[in-house]
């Protein structure tokens, strides 16, 4: 466990975050902040930015305006290397594997994250995905969509990060191994309070992982919905439908 | 039919469409055609010379541009063109306009190769560095056979090959006409038949590029599995646009060769192939408009630095390319076309 | 013995060849081969490093601190490009042929200007040995020996070494590499300083048995880009396999028809591999490796 | 009185700037005194100067800009072969005038053009009798693949057999080859006594480094090296060693009209790497056409090919007196057989006096006569009749 | 015979890997049919063998009783297959207009081009990014767009591959329906996916696939019900929403 003192207090926060794309902002001033140790999911409709949000809070696209702060510290400025050194891990929609190099040599780009400070546990990632191991020498490019997902996930997990941002991690993944993903992420939450923040679609998962779920449209964060209330077919079609 | 043409001239292809552009056209060719009474003998043939090369550097904006596969080997065109014209003229000579047909056979020819070789290489689904680096190699190929060839037993008919000194003597382009023929030497009326032909040959490419011939060739350039599912035959196409290509190069060949009444194994060496990547590249690759115009402005800015400059002609022109390049990262002419729209938009 | 003496002849002849393609490519093959940046500019960093070794030389130092001053005068030469052009062209390739070649044209000119036409050489160093009916330069096999050393380097710095794989990654994506914590600037600009000071290794290490001319890498380009070509995008399963071939058919077609032959078989060789093998050698040795 | 304007082409930059900047230097250094000394009947030169680039496209383009837009009376252009091809046409379309001052393989005919290089007839008769008898009959060659390597070669193996030599071995090495082992490997299996190497370029002149290297040590011959390309400066000793040159002039010569001439030079130029035979033909171009012009009376090019048709325009040059056939419209020249010592220093074992470019005027061209506007080879020799 | 596509004995080798063991499959005309499985069971592999992207290590592949194993991929698309990847496969650089003119000019020009990538374009809800680059759409932008550029071919057997990965549970909805809809219009449909209330929503029959092999076929509800394959592809709990 963290120290208490962060434990309490507000890991990652945005405030009037604005970023986007050859000058058209997608993001519209998000104001969100994520509480050290919790799970946070962020839904909404195709298009409307969560993608640009998980870019912009790991530095991949720069902030027009706002500010983002990780552990009290102001990271607006900072380069993406610099934020994962801070201890961020970042899984990408579709996946970004490196695809000529193997699984093993993937994994190692990982360690990275806190700049290489914790040591790396390779073991833990192969026994949560077993595949890994069973191809460790096998070209990354040439794995399957799915086994690719589990190898981005397996990547940042490597350098143990303090904070994850899985962008639809379920995507192109069988249900056993989705249940199995929720049950890792929440276990990685609890054990070692790992923060995390996810973009997901699939409702179940995100009743199986969330505490807190926030609905974003048109670039802002229009509402926070309790997880559980995403069983209800109104509330869904409320905020997801097109 | 009307409607047509004016649909695929001002396809999405190409940059520059609507009244405004052609009222811009007309008014450049117009100039093009008035610019001979108003300098002098030099400036024209120069111009022409100038002209000459473009052709070439269409060619590989569309096989490069607008296909997607680099090709360093227009060169290798331009000198088996060139040199099959001077192999015709010099047996066959240049009576009733036998130079035209010369012409005609000698780019036909350099058709027939990039067929050959076309199929070759897109049939054997050979594709990025590997493209550039195969034709380069054929060019230089060529290159080294042709600079040995200064025995007199290469000859073929009454030309000789000449080794690396290059073949001359054959005739410049000549037009029958009544009571003689005309001979085009660089000079005015050869400006406007060039001219012309340029014209012809700009407007025919972007109907083909805006065409649906276009449309696939762009598609194969961003993902050629994905037109290859959408049913279309990629080898098929980059081949066409491959012959076509070459064959311009081969036309800038002829009219070289003519124009100086000159042809050497040196214009398909490594430097030599390497300069239409360079000015296509400057000009902004994929817009024909932007090549055209950039390939123009790069030959005479280079001339004009080699006149004035003394030694430091080629540091300066060095210090240019890398300038543009960095500052222009869509070419030259889409550059300046997109800073004059932002300082538009910013007014 | 005249057989022995003919066979030795011949490997000397292919180990000469060989070494000459490794020392060209390998350079090439890591700002080319790895980073995709067409490095038209690559025989001036070869140029550079040649000019330098013969100024320490002449300056008093050993031929192989010499050539330890060319490596690291090309390296440092390779970084300040680097951070000033090819930096912002990663990601269009093909822009890169202009402005290296813009590059090369001011570094060769630039170097006549400056330092002249010509200048002279340090002479080859060690001397010679006979071996049956024929007497060799023992230098020659300093340089077999210094392609194969550069090789096993190489190998071993890309493929066993944290910076290999993080110049790996970052090469392949970018931005996520960039994501997971790795500097990807300073890879670029230590992968490219790599290369180019491979490239002046090259040079330092032909200085003594070439004419001194600011012109002088031209004569390395071509052949430097055929044997990277041919290797394939994996540089070390490619460069190595790649020159041996290359090598021993220019060796064989030299000694039985002469340089031409040599020069024209060596792209007759390059255009039929290629055919066989569109993704190059490498890719052909990776492909069902997976 | 409108100057006499003299346009120049030459090679300042690129490959072949090494062994051409001194000829444009040569061209100023003779331009400058003959203005100081009141001009060329008594009007001033104006030269025009461009930089060619060591590329032949340049040729064409300043050419015609020479002829048609600066207007000039005459040129003085090229140093390649290939180069100077590229720009005849021109010369012949616009009935111009052009010196070509480049020692080269021999053999235009063109009414057009007058040379003041030495050719294969005047470098080789002289200088392979002489080094078989000293040295023995067996004749290995190595020249640059391309016209003047292989022209050349041609004559050695002429001029070898007419004095009862064999020819044990010919290669040809395409131009941009710099490694040369296995060459070195086929001369040594042949075991010639001398070896005339006829390489173009730099990168071919690694040759030398590397047959040093392994301990070749047949006695050269060759109509380019230290005359053009001053490699006896250039490469460390002893790769050099053993040479043998024939050519019409170096710095070393050692007269006094040519010490006169190099502390002229030096004190123009103090920073020139060699004073080459180009340069010297180029210096005394200037004072041939100057010549040329004053007997005439005017620029114009019939009159001028009156003045030579007389076959009496000779001048002084440094390297001794040099007349111009009115035949060929080629140069006489004196040959220095120049042989380089083991510490690079030149001796000059022999000198012949007044050696004529024959060839062309025996085998045919007669520019007095009828202009062919071709170049000719032995084994291409222009048509009787 | 009213199977469309049918493999005899096919395989595929990566190496050592068998990726694709002896299938023996059959897709009937007319019906849409869900392939599920594993990660990594080979699903993709199978559909690339389909295609002509990969050559098959031995076996044949029958298109409407016409032996395809040797046609290129360009080929077997003209004989009315069509597909979507699992990465979407756009022309980047294109915009999303052009995209579809690419697919659609086979057989509409004119007019009536216009007007179909009109309605297309509203269909895909891509009618305010037309003139965007393809490059700039979101994830799930490019899914739609390529399933628009693979029913844009009017194929008569449509293969899917994880068609609505990314996409909401609405947006999944919305293309079961429109899956739905293609099929009776007469398009055999082959999807792979792993979302099962998609699967349930249009799936008439379905093959599990494990290993490269077939493991179960049936209907939505007799796989479901099925422990072994639950045991390698479900997990445990079972849920219903
Ligand atoms: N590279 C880009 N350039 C320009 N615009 C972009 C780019 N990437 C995304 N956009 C635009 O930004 C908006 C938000 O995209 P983003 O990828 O964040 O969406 P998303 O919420 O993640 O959607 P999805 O669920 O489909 O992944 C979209 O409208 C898209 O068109
Ligand atoms: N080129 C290749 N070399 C080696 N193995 C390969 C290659 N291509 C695929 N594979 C392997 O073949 C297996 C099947 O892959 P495929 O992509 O068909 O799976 P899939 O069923 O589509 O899985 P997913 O649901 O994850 O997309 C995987 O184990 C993959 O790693
Ligand atoms: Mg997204
Ligand atoms: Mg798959």
């Amino acid at each position: 466990m963290m120290t208490d003192a962060r434990t309490s207090g507000s890991l990652l926060a945005m405030s009037g975050l604005r970023s986007g794309y050859g000058g058209k902002p997608v993001l519209q001033g998000v104001e969100l902040t994520v509480e050290q140790g919790t799970i946070a999911a962020v839904i909404g409709r195709n298009g409307v930015g969560k993608s640009t949000l998980m870019k912009t809070l790991i530095g991949l696209l720069p902030a027009m305006d706002g500010a983002v702060t990780f552990e009290g510290r102001d990271i607006s400025g900072l380069k993406p290397h610099q934020r994962a050194h801070l201890g961020i891990g970042y899984v990408p929609q579709g996946r970004e594997v490196f695809p000529r190099m193997t699984v093993e040599e993937n994994l190692k780009v990982g360690e990275m994250i806190h700049g290489a400070k914790k040591p790396a546990d390779y073991d833990r990632v192969y026994d949560f995905f077993p595949i890994l191991r069973e191809r460790r020498k096998q070209r990354a490019g040439t794995m399957s969509g799915g086994q690719q997902q589990q190898l981005a996930i397996g990547r940042v997990l490597v350098g143990s990060p303090s904070l994850i941002l899985l962008d639809e991690p379920s995507e192109g993944i069988q249900p056993s191994i989705v249940q199995e993903i929720a049950r890792i992420v929440v276990e990685l939450n609890r054990s070692m309070g790992i923060t995390i923040v996810f973009v997901e679609q699939n409702l179940e998962m995100i009743r199986a992982m969330a505490r807190h779920c926030y609905v974003m449209d048109k670039g802002r964060i229009v509402t926070e919905v309790a997880p559980e209330q995403l069983n209800d077919r109104e509330t869904v079609r409320r905020y997801l439908a097109v | 039919m009307l409607a047509k043409a004016n649909k695929l001239l001002n396809g999405p292809q190409t940059i520059g469409r609507g009244p405004a552009f052609w009222t811009g056209f007309v008014i450049v060719v117009l100039a093009a055609a008035a610019y001979p009474s108003f300098t002098d003998g030099w400036t024209v043939g120069n111009t022409v010379y100038f002209f000459n090369w473009i052709f070439m550097a269409l060619g590989l904006s569309l096989i490069w541009g607008y296909g997607g596969a680099l090709s360093f080997g227009q060169t290798a065109f331009f000198g088996l063109a060139g040199y099959a014209y001077g192999i015709l003229t010099l047996n066959y000579g240049s009576d009733y306009g036998f130079t035209i047909l010369a012409v005609v056979i000698a780019v036909a020819i350099s058709a027939v190769f990039a067929a050959v070789l076309g199929y070759f290489l897109f049939f054997g689904r050979i594709s990025g560095v590997f493209l550039g680096i195969v034709t380069l190699s054929v060019t230089l190929v060529f290159e080294r056979f042709m600079a040995q060839t200064a025995g007199p037993e290469w000859r073929i008919g009454d030309a000789r090959l000449n080794g690396f000194n290059g073949m001359t003597g054959m005739p410049p382009l000549t037009i029958p006409w009544f009571g003689g023929d005309i001979v085009l030497f660089p000079d005015v009326q050869l400006y406007y038949v060039i001219l012309a032909l340029l014209v012809v040959v700009y407007l025919g490419l972007r109907i083909l590029v805006n065409s649906r011939f276009g449309n696939v060739l762009v598609a194969i350039r961003e993902n050629p599995e994905r037109a290859e599912m959408l049913g279309y035959d990629v080898r098929k196409y980059q081949l066409i646009a491959f012959i076509i290509g070459s064959s311009l190069a081969g036309l800038s060949g002829v009219l070289y060769t003519s124009w100086g009444q000159y042809i050497t194994p040196s214009s398909m060496g490594l430097t030599a192939a390497a300069l239409p990547v360079v000015w296509v590249a400057v000009g902004g690759r994929s817009d024909l408009t932007a090549t055209l115009v950039g390939t123009f402005a790069v030959l005479s800015v280079f001339q004009t630095l080699t006149i004035y400059g003394s030694q430091y002609a080629l540091v300066v022109m060095g210090a240019l390319l890398v300038v543009v390049v960095l500052f222009a990262p869509q070419g030259l002419i889409p550059g300046i076309a997109g800073l004059s729209r932002r300082l538009r938009g910013a007014r | 013995m005249e057989i022995l003496s003919a066979l030795f002849a011949f490997l000397y002849q292919a180990g000469d060849a060989f070494a000459f393609l490794v020392l060209a490519a390998c350079g090439l093959a890591i700002i080319f081969g790895m980073m995709g940046v067409i490095n038209l500019a690559h025989g001036e960093f070869i140029m550079c490093g040649a000019y330098v070794t013969v100024f320490a030389v002449r300056a008093g130092l050993p031929l192989p601190l010499g050539i330890a001053c060319g490596t690291l005068a090309a390296g440092l030469v390779g970084i300040l490009l680097e951070l000033l052009v090819v930096r912002h062209l990663y990601n269009r390739p093909l822009d890169t042929i202009v402005a290296t070649w813009g590059i090369s044209l001011i570094a060769t000119q630039g170097v006549l200007i400056l330092l002249g036409s010509t200048m002279r050489g340090v002479g080859t160093p060690l001397s010679s040995f006979t071996f049956g009916d024929y007497s060799y330069s023992q230098y020659r096999l300093v340089l077999m020996a210094a392609a194969v050393v550069v090789l096993v380097l190489l190998y071993l710095i890309f493929n066993k070494t944290r910076f290999g794989v993080h110049a790996r990654a970052t090469i392949q994506v970018p931005h996520m590499a960039e994501a997971l914590g790795v500097n990807t600037r300073l890879i670029y600009c230590l992968t490219f300083g790599l290369g180019s000071a491979l490239a002046g290794l090259t040079g330092g290490l032909y200085a003594p048995t070439m004419t001194m001319v600011p012109s002088m890498g031209a004569t390395f380009i071509m052949e430097a880009f055929v044997t990277v070509v041919v290797g394939g995008a994996d540089v070390f399963l490619g460069t190595a396999p790649a020159a041996a071939v290359l090598g021993v058919i220019k060796a064989a077609m030299t000694s039985w028809q002469g340089q031409l032959a040599g020069q024209i078989s060596m792209l007759i060789a390059v255009i039929i591999v290629i055919r066989v093998l569109p993704n190059g050698i490498s890719g052909w040795l990776l492909r069902e490796r997976g | 009185q409108s100057p006499v304007k003299i346009g120049v082409l030459e090679d300042q930059s690129g490959e072949f700037a090494a062994a051409t900047l001194p000829k444009v230097h040569g061209i100023e250094l003779a331009t400058e005194e003959i203005n100081k000394a009141g001009g060329i009947a008594g009007r001033k030169i104006e030269l025009v100067v461009y930089d060619t680039q060591s590329d032949n496209t340049r040729y064409q383009e300043m050419m015609r800009r020479v002829l048609q837009r600066d207007k000039v009376d005459v040129v003085f252009a090229g140093f390649s072969s290939a180069s100077r091809e590229a720009y005849r046409p021109i010369v012949n379309q616009f009935n111009g005038l052009a010196f070509y001052n480049n020692q080269y393989e021999g053999g235009v005919c063109d009414a057009n053009m007058i040379v003041t290089g030495a050719v294969p007839e005047q470098q080789f008769s002289t200088l392979i009798p002489w080094m078989m008898e000293k040295y023995g009959k067996k004749v290995y060659t190595i020249a640059a693949d391309y016209n003047f390597g292989q022209i050349s070669a041609e004559w050695v193996r002429q001029i070898v057999k007419e004095n009862g030599g064999e020819m044990v071995g010919e290669e040809f090495i395409p131009l941009g080859v710099s490694q040369f082992s296995q060459t070195i490997q086929n001369i040594q299996r042949v075991k010639p006594d001398i070896l005339m190497t006829l390489l173009v370029g730099t990168a071919q002149a690694s040759y030398y480094e590397q047959a040093a290297a392994a301990n070749l040590k047949v006695p050269m011959g060759s109509s380019v090296n230290v005359g053009q390309g001053y490699e006896h400066k250039r490469f460390t000793p002893p790769s050099l060693a053993n040479m043998h040159v024939t050519t019409n002039y170096i710095e070393e010569v050692d007269t006094p009209e040519s010490k006169a001439f190099i502390s002229k030079w030096r004190a123009k130029y103090p920073n020139e790497p060699y004073i080459n035979q180009e340069a010297e033909n180029s210096y005394h171009a200037i004072y041939l056409y100057k010549q040329m012009v004053e007997r005439a009376g005017s620029t114009d090019r019939e009159k001028i090919r009156g003045v030579i048709a007389k076959g009496d325009v000779c001048v002084d040059a440094p390297e001794g007196k040099v007349c111009i056939d009115p035949k060929s419209q080629h140069a006489s020249h004196t040959i220095y057989l120049a042989q380089v010592g083991a510490d690079h220093s030149i001796t000059f074992p022999k000198v012949w006096n007044d050696i004529k470019p024959y060839w062309l005027g025996d085998a045919g061209c007669d520019l007095t006569k009828s202009d062919p506007s071709a170049q000719y080879t032995p084994s291409n020799p222009p048509p009787k009749g | 015979m009213t199977a469309l596509l049918q493999t005899i004995d096919l395989n595929k080798r990566f190496g050592g890997l068998r990726v694709t063991n002896n299938v023996n499959f059959e897709l009937d005309e007319g019906e849409v049919h869900c392939l599920i499985g594993p990660n990594g069971a080979g699903k993709s592999t199978l559909f690339r063998l389909f295609l002509g992207e990969h050559s098959p290590s031995s076996g044949r592949i029958l298109y409407a009783g016409e032996d395809i194993t040797h046609l290129k991929p360009f080929q077997r698309i003209r004989k009315g297959i069509s597909v979507k990847f699992q990465v979407p496969g756009i022309f980047a650089a294109l915009s999303v207009r052009q995209n579809l003119t690419i697919a659609l000019q086979h057989h509409l020009e004119g007019a009536s081009l216009d007007e179909e990538i009109a309605r297309l374009l509203e269909f895909l809800r891509l009618t305010a990014s037309a003139d965007m680059q393809a490059a700039s759409l979101s994830h799930g932008q490019k899914q739609w767009l390529e399933i628009g550029m693979a029913i844009s071919l009017k194929p008569r057997l449509l293969l899917l591959d994880e068609p609505t990965a990314g996409m909401s549970p609405d947006e999944t909805y919305e293309t079961g329906e429109m899956v739905r809809a293609l099929n009776a219009d007469g398009v055999t449909v082959l999807a792979v996916e792993h979302d099962m209330a998609f699967v349930r929503q249009i799936a008439q029959r379905v093959t599990v696939l494990h290993f490269g092999q077939i493991f179960a076929q049936g209907t939505v509800a007799e796989i479901t019900a099925n422990d072994a394959v639950a045991e390698i592809y479900f997990g445990h709990v079972d849920h219903d929403d």
